[in-house]
């Protein structure tokens, strides 16, 4: 800012008469949508009534009506536009920052995977609208269950669950048909203390007991403590490969030989596959189940948090109780089936979220099977370059290889009393999305980086610049990096003051 | 490769900081065995404009999506989207940002997700709305857990047989693993084609967790919500009512008025295309009493330090990064660009405009109706119905497909689901149907009669 | 800013190592696109040639082809959409600010008109597709043509001029041949002292002399003045009405007369039509040519400075001399018509800016007649509203009422030195786009403001007390307010020194 | 009305405020003989959705927009545009901001054109290049305008027949109010298709202004440029390259290299979708010695205040708004937005690519010149052509309508602005073509001789 110690505050012109009368005195964010609203602004103009019909509140009676919608918004057109543009622009986003979010695979997301998404001939197409009349999109979907099969090394793949969370649920149900089918009912699933807080969830809803396995002090399972937790009880094993320290489970064989000795499932958390592909299959690591993140590896949008997809690839003897329905090649072509008897049934409507699936499809085309293996391998390198660059300040949690993420560690908490969470929120001042924090939980104040093939190497040095400078403040004045940001529209945020005394909606005065 | 920016020199010089001999060798640590078999065996990568080829071909194949007057409904619903929603969702700001953990860079997310949440509260008239699940079933399926979380002893789940039969579904999948519940259909009764309510009232009993109706359900018809509401309570038991066609909120009595303690549904209908059935919008209302039981995020308001007004995800002990196998669901990624489109929309309609469309809905559908009973094409049911209604006529499989030969997508037969419903055919009208094609539905159901 | 004055200068990270190697010494702006290229990047990937065949360079030969673009950009996909993506939030513009820039028409430009443009059967049509496979583009073109004559009162529209300065050049070329055919050849056109500069501009072009008249103490052109000047010599006046004062022109009719009667015609500068639509039509007014500036009046976007659209209206005696091609309805449908002996003949390629057109003719029919008057009624009000509400200190600078737009005088560089310029540059901090300034050149330090009809009454208000606000800085702080910006990611820009030494284009160093 | 926000409360308060008591009497004071007359008889008013359907029908009416194997070019090509420069220019920021008179609110634009221009004055070799003209005809005739403001005392200005009729026109009706101007037009060599210089040479005098080429020309053929400048310059004169097709210089020798003073083209080729011909993206470039001659806007590098890197317009002293009738052109609003989206499109194509696709065009032409020449079909002209070329075929109409009847967009017929080329047809082949076409195109041409 040019004489930023001289001016008062000032709040950009809003729709908002106050935004601008106290400026000083009155400090504000964006109005809501509520607040720009003005009796009798409409922004849809609806086609009129057939004249002297009688109207729909009429016709249903007003036992069955409502009375009007009161503190709904009323605003013209270009007021909605403009309030949605300018939230807009106080969000940071991948395709505008580095966003190296640890586990996330903020990668470049094409935008001709949207493009594709939005034809006429996908977007406007009824789930319901008869197979044959739909066989562009059953051919998507069957020529992408072989492309993920192909990549995963799995038998089956099934395109059904809307996210990873759901395709983990997805995959657990159908561990506990599996076991049903064959008369056993085990009660619990290994999970190692690594784990991202989604598998314990799932393995909750899926009925199972929790039995944690521990990393060892090489921060990997070994297959002795799966040797030592695994029994007839057990259902499954679930394990992220790479773990969430980005380290590739080395035992992940044995590990899978221990739980089938004993009648267990291997299911692997396919969050990561941003850094197997083309490097490892899990079909051939012994994983019985994987779910696959399209939203992460295969560049589909995050969208601030979804939609997702999260297929689930099966081997042979698990895909009987895949959800239904599933696609099947008749002589008429594509079809269908929801007659899949041992099936775990549905796990939402229809068929899957499409519109992600073309983009998935739309990207894995675009790289082929070359170029999906020089992703993953470009990741690698970008996570080890940066965990070399930044290691003098920013340790590695672990001394193992990295694989498309590395997790660091930091003296300052010690030195300075600065926390991770301000380095953090340190960085959103350079311009920078700060990476996953305080996770794996077992990493004391970890940084959890994954900077994705997408981007560059300038970038990366940058990020290394950014990040020793942060080091250096820390060090120097300490205050600075505590109280960040200071260059974005708002200081820090507080959140405790948010769950003390929760205010889950706009309330009309 | 267009994607990876990596440079000969720079993959080079990045192996020489981290002192590795190739690419390769940062991979040596994964076991051989894997390594050699790992190749992707798909054809090689394609520039834009071959990948585009491909896509549109598919799309191509597709006749359904374009060309047919089309009256498929069934939980999903084609309604006009606005050009702003489009542009909006499509603003790289929004699409390809991360769930909003760090708030401070993520006001955009947070205040759309706070405005959904009370935008949902509104047309729900409930106290507190999350930021979206995956869609109406699933959503429908947490609803019950949800229930069984507040209510952990009771173990009577009544699920009316006219929910949507995706939405049965999926919530028997999602008790498939709990221990001690038993669900209980609840029959319909076969001339309104309502919920029978006394078959709610037979199993009302301090065992009864909760019951869920669909509002209106899958015949089209308007459930008597305030009464199932009623017996309910009367047990003690909650009341989860779901909504397929959220449009119809706009004109009819919210479930909160009716007495339901937890509302979920679709949020398809509010700006997001049909896109052969997803990614829709799960939506999820309740009473602040049963706030910490929810399942999904919630974006609550709070201040920077500056006195500002900010929002951030909040009560996030109950979900499954803080709480995890204790947390209230394991949903993470949820829809939260659709919820933003679904803000975008219902504001852009606005008050007097998203009633206006579903009152035009209501008299498109009645026109349609009495259009078609004009030819002697009755209603299966005599309940009052929204946008859809179910028609009876003797072989709907053949009727479909004479009108498929007219170009008519004609509805969606119940046999499938309901073999009890054998002459059934669910037909959905929106303000994307014209009067005009209301007698070419009738000439082509008649055909084969 | 919360700690403002207390932190070093921070600048964002960039795609650029230097941004954040340097970032206290080295203030730099975003970076150039040619600055994040790096040698063998590539944004697209093409098709391989055909195996073993020769390739066009050697088709061609070395006599033929250029060396290697030396020089050129080399990026990624992902560094040109964030490079692109990162731009576009340096801009304010209509969708997000309030931009009442007067004689631009700022209003909203609807999303509805790109999407309806880029819909394939427009999108894809190539100029030279046979007639019968572009009945569509031409009917829409008819459509329009009759929609802009109702709206006008003028006999016949030409689509063809790219904007409203070639629209002006073409009516005058059509005036020149107009005289000609009658066997005259005048050599003057009348200009108000008030006039757009692109209308001396056209008359330089259009091989005339320019004879300028002079507006009378009320800031309107007497008839009498014009009597004065015009002669047999005269070809035609240039009249822009409501005038660029915001005036509507009372003696317009006799103004006419005074013309006609010395045989000169009545060229209207149309740019002001929002103030017109439903209020009075030029063809009443005795107008024989207008011309339209769509991307103001009809809502297709300025896009940064073009393309716009400059259709003409013009008397049924001035239609023989319009541009070819002109539509034409054959029994076969319509067809373009070159066969047109005493057309000026071409001002460009093809069949006018056509994209443009389609977006106009979607707004016209989204408004209606009626939405369309309501439209110009409403951009009168908003005008005259802020006069109102800033007549205290910002006077009008005229007595006479105010159509769409009002220009408005101020003291402050009489009383403490502050030019309309920094006034401006001060608005800029509250997120405003500043009016037109110092234009008319007869007003002093003239501030133009256009508000136009789609812009809330509290954005007009909040304006007003951000002005009143600047005012009184300039008051109490005038160092301030000459010094603005201040908010912004750019101080002051020295214009000045970019003309004393111009650098047109980056070179490489 | 949904674009118009003032509710009756709003108008009520405003009146008061101004004192008025109607919006009409706001224009009491517009003659009552206008007002009277002035109702727009236009339908009322229509809902997004509406008018979406009037669009979307009158589109599908416009069949030769899809559907068919095109070669038809002639001045504007079908080239493959990437999401990216749709994603780009669909920015509200860029699309819905005026020219860039605020230099501090308008970095996105000026920083853009700027790269822009730089890109422009690489492509061409020249010097400097400006903001944009309207299109490439409208840009060439503004450059004999500017020749004449460097010269003017000279007269001549040499046009070739060669050059596309539009430009030819377009020049002419430009050129047409300027007194003492003479026009010569340069016959075209019959067997090479190039410019005859000879004819150049003839009247390469004092007198001669400029000599104006396409380069590639209208029948395909890339124009001795260096032969045609050495003319001009012995005469003192200037030469003006034109250039249709802007991809051919990514590849042919660039114009400034071959000695053009001035060099105007097309950029439509950059990333620009067909449109029915317009808005294109005309550019000029020039040397800096007759930059003050210069029409059009220009953005110049400067400093803020502070040191920081910054752009704005300059040498606006040439320009209208400063120098009114003594201005270098009337040009005002230029076609900044498109400038835009060619400054994305070179940037994505890049070094290599831009060159890539400029030789694959070239290939996939002749190689359609070779399929059609082994079927008999020889090309009209022996010039060397970069992605079109002229054939003879005897009967050129019939011969466009077979294709079309096996939907082949064949070429553009030469005849009716060529009479002297009875049996021409000009043929463009891009990456938008596939070599399977050839042989259905020469087939096609081969129905009727
Ligand atoms: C390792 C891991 N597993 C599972 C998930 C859950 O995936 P989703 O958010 O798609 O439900 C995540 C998401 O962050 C993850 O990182
Ligand atoms: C009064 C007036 N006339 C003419 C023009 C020129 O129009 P264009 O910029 O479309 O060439 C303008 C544009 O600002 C104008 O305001």
């Amino acid at each position: 800012m040019a004489t930023a110690g001289k001016i008062p505050r000032i709040i950009p012109l809003h729709d908002h008469a106050t935004a601008a009368r106290d400026v000083e005195t009155q400090p504000v964010g964006t109005p809501l949508i509520f607040e720009l609203s003005s009796d009798g602004r409409s922004g849809a103009d609806l086609a009129p009534r057939v004249a002297g019909a009688p109207s729909g509140a009429e016709l249903l009676g007003p036992e069955l009506c409502r009375e009007d919608l009161r503190g709904f918004p009323e605003l013209s057109e270009p007021q909605v536009m403009r309030h949605f543009l300018r939230l807009s622009q106080l969000n940071f986003a991948q395709a505008l920052q580095f966003y190296p979010l640890g586990s996330c695979t903020m990668k470049y997301n094409p935008v001709i995977n949207d493009e594709m998404a939005a034809l006429t001939g996908f977007a406007n197409l009824h789930p319901c609208a008869p197979p044959h009349l739909a066989q562009g999109a059953l051919e998507l979907m069957a020529r992408l269950e072989a492309a993920l099969a192909e990549i995963t090394g799995m038998d089956a793949i099934s395109l059904h669950p809307a996210a990873g969370a759901q395709g983990e649920l997805t995959g657990l149900l159908c561990a506990r048909a599996y076991h049903r089918k064959r008369g056993e009912s085990r009660r619990k699933v290994i999970i190692p203390d690594t784990a991202h807080g989604t598998n314990p969830a799932s393995c909750t809803l899926a009925g199972y007991e929790v039995v944690v396995a521990k990393s060892n002090s090489r921060d990997f399972i070994e297959a002795s403590e799966v040797r030592r937790l695994v029994d007839s009880d057990t259902a499954a094993m679930m394990v992220t490969n790479p773990n969430t320290l980005g380290i590739f489970e080395p035992q992940i064989a044995q590990i899978a030989a221990a739980l089938h000795e004993k009648g267990a499932l291997l299911y692997m958390d396919g969050a990561n596959m941003n850094a197997l592909m083309g490097v490892a299959k899990p079909g051939h690591m012994g994983a019985d189940i994987v779910q696959l993140n399209l939203h992460k590896t295969f560049s589909t949008p995050h969208g601030g948090g979804g939609p997702g997809a999260g297929p689930i690839g099966v081997t042979r003897a698990l895909e009987p109780f895949l959800p239904v329905p599933r696609l099947m090649k008749t002589a008429q072509g594509w079809t269908l089936d929801s007659e899949s008897p041992d099936s775990i049934g549905r796990m939402r409507s229809f068929h899957g979220n499409f519109g992600m699936l073309v983009r998935a499809y739309t990207y894995i085309i675009a790289l082929g099977g070359d170029g999906l293996g020089q992703a993953s391998r470009l990741a690698i390198l970008g996570a080890n370059y940066l965990r070399k660059r930044l290691e003098d300040h920013f340790p590695a949690a672990s001394a193992e290889p990295s694989m498309h993420e590395c997790v660091l560690e930091h003296d300052l908490e010690k030195r300075t009393g600065v926390s991770t969470l301000e380095i953090a929120k340190r960085l959103l001042d350079f311009g920078v999305h700060p990476p996953t924090i305080y996770f794996p939980l077992v990493v004391h104040g970890a940084l959890m980086i994954e900077p994705t093939e997408t981007e560059t190497k300038e970038v990366l040095d940058a990020f290394v610049v950014t990040m020793e400078r942060i080091y250096a403040e820390a060090l120097n004045d300490p205050e600075l990096v505590k109280t960040a940001p200071h260059a974005l529209k708002l200081s820090r945020v507080d959140e405790a003051e948010a769950a003390r005394r929760p205010i889950l909606r706009w309330q009309p005065k | 490769m267009r994607f990876m920016p990596q440079t000969e020199a720079d993959i080079a010089a990045m192996l020489k900081t981290i002192g590795a001999p190739s690419l390769d060798a940062l991979i040596a640590h994964v076991p051989e065995g894997l390594r050699r078999r790992a190749v992707i065996n798909l054809a090689p990568g394609r520039g834009e404009a071959e990948v585009a080829e491909e896509l549109c071909a598919l799309a191509a194949m597709n006749a359904g999506a374009s060309g047919y007057a089309s009256f498929l409904g069934a939980g999903y619903y084609r309604h006009y989207v606005p050009a702003a929603v489009r542009a909006i969702t499509a603003r790289a700001e929004f699409a390809t940002s991360y769930t909003p953990y760090q708030a401070e860079a993520s006001q955009g997310t947070t205040q759309a997700i706070f405005e959904f949440q009370t935008l949902i509260t509104q047309l729900t008239a409930m106290d507190v709305a999350n930021a979206s699940m995956y869609d109406g079933a699933s959503a429908a399926a947490e609803a019950v857990l949800m229930a069984r979380r507040v209510m952990p002893k009771r173990r009577v789940v009544a699920l009316s047989r006219a929910l949507w039969p995706d939405y049965r579904a999926t919530i028997r999948t999602y008790l498939s693993a709990l221990d001690g519940i038993e669900i209980v259909e609840l029959p319909f009764d076969n001339t309104s084609g309502a919920t029978d309510l006394s078959a709610l009232e037979a199993i009302a009993s301090d065992a009864l967790l909760c019951a869920v109706l669909g509002y209106p359900n899958a015949f089209g018809v308007i459930e008597p919500l305030r009464a199932a509401a009623e017996i309910a309570h009367r047990a003690g038991a909650m009341m989860i009512s779901a909504t397929a066609e959220g449009l119809s909120l706009g004109l009819l009595k919210p479930p909160g008025e009716l007495g339901a303690d937890i509302v979920v549904g679709e949020g398809q209908s509010f700006g997001l295309a049909l896109q052969f059935g997803g990614p829709g919008l799960g939506f999820m209302a309740a009473h602040t009493a049963h706030l910490r039981q929810m399942p999904g995020r919630l974006v609550g308001q709070t201040r920077d330090r500056d006195g500002r007004r900010a929002f951030c995800l909040t009560l996030s002990t109950r979900e499954q990064h803080i709480r995890r196998e204790r947390a209230t669901s394991n949903i993470c990624t949820n829809h939260s660009l659709c919820a933003l489109a679904a803000a975008v929309y219902l504001s852009q309609m606005g008050r007097s405009g998203l009633r206006e469309l579903a009152e035009r809905n209501v008299e498109l559908a009645h026109a349609a109706a009495d259009a078609l009973a004009a030819r002697g094409i009755r209603r299966r049911f005599s309940g009052q119905f929204f946008n859809e209604f179910t028609i009876a006529t003797p072989r709907p499989a053949a009727a479909l497909e004479a009108a498929e030969r007219r170009r008519i997508l004609a509805g969606v037969a119940l046999a499938p689901d309901y073999p009890e419903i054998a002459d059934g055919i669910v037909i959905a009208v929106t303000e994307m149907n014209h009067h005009a094609e209301f007698d070419a539905l009738a000439d082509a159901l008649m055909e084969r009669r």
